[in-house]
């Protein structure tokens, strides 16, 4: 069973400087609270993997917590670009980062092999196009029957996955729904997994035996963080804030804006 | 009825090249509404899958990102993301797969990654997500874009997504069976591949585009199919429909929920 | 959209003698009605899938049917032996047949390599098992970045698959419910699929959107088949005959008792 | 209570085996009822899982087969055979896969597949269905079976699921990270291997077996622990919960539905 506790607490207790971690969630589902506090908790070098970084990577590169970003498309969705993550690629502001970018097929495939405690992932990918060559962690295996080439990527085994989800029960299971991107293959492919969660239940009320539900005993740590996922979202709590997300744009463009926000809305927050 | 923008013309000739039975793998941005906006007029029964999961979606609002919550309430059936790019783009079943572009050369190569070199950006742009095996795995390609000389180059800086190779014969190469871009539509005309060299040709101009406009807006030395058509404006219909879509969108993402 | 016709209609334009074929459903599901109008049929040289080949594969092969069993646990679960698959394989009665034998982990995951399009699926499997040894359609690929060795096996690929499922609505979309085995993957991995249902309905009633639901346009062939899978089940509509499935240990074990039951059970039946 | 059957404590002696922290990949008969014996009684949070796909289930009445429908409909949820495999067993959260054999050697290397050659088999057995990647994926491997010298053999004829190799080495040298065999339990007595050696050395006679009745029984030179002990009989509580749960099963199974 996994442990409750607080944020603060979750993340002190799992996330280290150096780690790799990952914070999923497919625009649905972002775990915004938590990597607002990993931001206030000061964490540095990490590795940050996610398939599409989105405004949680953009706020923590601007803080100066990654070291390197595993990504496979990095823009604010509809609005343009994160200009956080930009200005680190472009001009190492704050300090450099590295990158190691994938496709989204890449990616995807990555967190099943990770899930399913494979080495790699192969896939009929990249063809045809210049990723590989800027890209040393995407290779090539042949099938033994046909011949065939495909692409191949490292599985994702991140030190620790961070979701949000809808709700637990008090055995520390956890229903998923809607949107459910890579949420499942995020915490089983991790050394230690985070759920925060919009509620703890006496009965998860799952709608169907066949609903995705991760056991307790797969999950670490539980967090009760209702309106964690605020700006993105959780189906059946709350609506995607895509005003916030247009708003983004102005806030993150400039690095003074954009430092005063992270001192109001993040450091000063609790 | 002459009042609207190129951009309209752009989407409501994406919207006319797509069928009934077309599955359709949806990017944001212009795909969407031209998607939708097919889907609320000639094609009802379209399949439009969004790469968040979401098989069968008819969203009312258009999706700010690709996994807004409209899109898994109205889907048939949201899936997980590794299964959507899997079972169902690996798999063959897309029939047109919409790709956009920062830049784009005559063979329908696609960046969408660096402008500049890769190690030393002058602009990182958001880079491939789903094109990469969208530009392989789809029955066909359909991009949309905006036409200007720094968007349709005569090289792209990064192959972000593969056209059909910087000689044009490097797709059948790769052993590739799918099609690849079989249309590029930009504000200002349609274009498609030469059946022999795969060049991507002027095949329609939308009204109020000419030839010297076009070449003038392209970065190589654009050719014109020899039966050169003009693009039929929008209709009424089809403008209402994009303009009702279009605002129910906007008031839906101006506020806080 | 699908067509939907008859069952003899649907069998009568989809399956060849020659074919490869997959009558699949994991316990659940199992699509007995299709197996035996294929029996009626009178198809011959049939390569048959199936993960566990349970009384339907039994009473094909018994009946002539099959060339060649692809399997991996074939017996009568719970009970003891399938008789006439056993019949076959050690006596060649009523003609020998080949068989192409694997773990459940390799056809779970051919399956899956199947709907996605991919020629082959590796995982990490038969390790120091004698089964590579016999069957010449396991190999093995290494990791491009640890060096692991590991298990590799061919996609299934069949000219046609035929499930059993709940409903179908009138857009010929099926909705499974319950233990969904390989279901879907036998759908997608399939050149033809064919699914009979316990009903055609207005209003699938699927109980989420995440539930599994097929798409009419992923289909070919939509069966109303109420029934079609005793004495197998269909959770929501009926329970399994665990009493038949006793039963059926008599009915096979003796030769002219099985032509009996054929005759009676199966070839006089419509 | 003296009055019990050597399966009964068999079965009593592998549920004991098993902790509430437990998670089993579960299989058919004997293992099946072990597993639902430890949750009725000392282990009400154990974790059992078919290969059928459902996880946590808690049936009422044992299964004849891996996907009754109790399975799914009491359990936590259900998933597809192929997750099942991958992300459950493959990835490595099985504590204890439970495994029955035909044949089984002195090393724990499982036979279900064919008595005699493979290409022409006296015996043509159901084969391997999830036992190859059970016997190397799982935390630790149980073995439940009758004790008798046509199944406790000198030398396996087919080797199905891997226990410590032919040499008692074959693990290690090809990697595998996992135990394997560490406890073979039949109803004459329980087995568990050797550290040095890793051969299966005879550990606690059940009641009134011995050791020359297990030694007649074993097909090969079988080997007792210096501390041989005695298993505990079954008590009361647990035949009790073991009887009724065979007693609603029969009855389940003995009517068509």
């Amino acid at each position: 069973m996994p442990d409750f506790v607080s944020l603060p607490d979750a993340v002190a207790a799992t996330v280290r400087d150096g780690h790799t971690v990952a914070l999923e969630g497919f625009t649905h589902l972002i775990p915004f609270a938590a990597g607002h506090e990993i931001i206030r908790q000061g964490r540095r070098d990490l590795t940050l993997i996610r398939m599409t970084p989105d405004l949680i990577y953009d706020q923590m590169i601007g803080a100066g917590c990654a070291r390197r970003v595993v990504f496979s498309w990095g823009g604010n969705p509809g609005v343009g670009s994160l200009h956080r993550f930009r200005d680190a690629v472009e001009n190492g502001w704050p300090h450099p980062i590295e990158i190691e970018e994938h496709s989204h097929a890449a990616m995807a495939n990555a967190w099943a092999a990770g899930a399913a405690g494979l080495p790699f992932a192969s896939f009929r990918g990249y063809l045809g196009t210049d990723l590989p060559s800027v890209n040393p962690r995407i290779a090539t295996v042949t099938c033994p029957f046909t011949g065939e080439e495909l692409a191949a990527v490292p599985a994702h085994r991140p030190d620790v996955s961070i979701i949000h989800a809808q709700r637990a029960d008090r055995a520390g299971n956890v229903l998923i729904e809607g949107i459910v991107g890579v949420q499942k293959e995020a915490v089983l492919a991790a050394e230690v997994a985070v759920v925060t969660v919009e509620e703890i239940v006496d009965d998860l009320a799952a709608p169907s035996m066949n609903s995705t539900v991760l056991p307790g005993w797969a999950i670490d740590t539980i967090v009760a963080a209702p309106g964690g996922s605020w700006p993105s979202y959780t189906h059946g709590y709350s609506h995607r804030d895509n005003a916030y997300y247009k708003a983004w744009d102005e806030i993150s463009r400039d690095r003074a804006r954009f430092q005063q926000w992270l001192a109001e809305s993040v450091m000063a927050a609790t | 009825m002459s009042d609207y923008t190129p951009t309209e013309v752009m989407t409501v000739s994406a919207a006319r090249a797509l069928s009934n039975d077309d599955v359709c793998f949806v990017g944001i941005g212009a795909p969407s509404a031209a998607c939708n906006l097919a889907r609320l007029t000639h094609a009802p029964d379209i399949t439009l899958i969004y790469e968040s999961g979401t098989i069968g979606t008819r969203p009312d609002v258009l999706p700010l990102s690709i996994g807004d919550g409209e899109l898994a309430e109205t889907s048939l059936t949201t899936v997980a993301v590794p299964e959507i790019f899997r079972y169902w783009l690996q798999g063959g079943r897309i029939t047109v797969g919409f790709l956009g572009a920062a830049q784009m050369d005559r063979y329908g190569n696609i960046n969408t990654t660096v402008i500049g070199p890769y190690g030393a950006p002058a602009v990182r742009l958001p880079g491939g997500g789903g094109a990469p095996e969208i530009a392989s795995s789809c029955g066909r390609v359909f991009i949309t874009m905006r036409h200007s000389p720094r968007a349709l180059v005569e090289r792209v800086d990064f192959v972000t997504s593969l056209g059909f190779g910087v000689t044009g014969t490097e797709r059948a190469a790769l052993g590739i069976a799918t099609r690849g871009p079989a249309l590029a539509i930009t504000d200002l005309c349609v274009m498609e591949p030469d059946p022999e060299t795969n060049e991507l040709v002027v095949t329609s101009l939308h009204p109020g585009a000419t030839r010297a406009g076009v070449a003038e807006a392209t970065g190589w030395d654009v050719r014109f199919a020899a039966a050169l058509g003009e693009t039929a404006p929008p209709t009424e219909p089809e403008l209402a429909t994009l303009r009702d879509l279009h605002r129910r969108t906007n008031a839906a993402h101006a506020v806080s929920p």
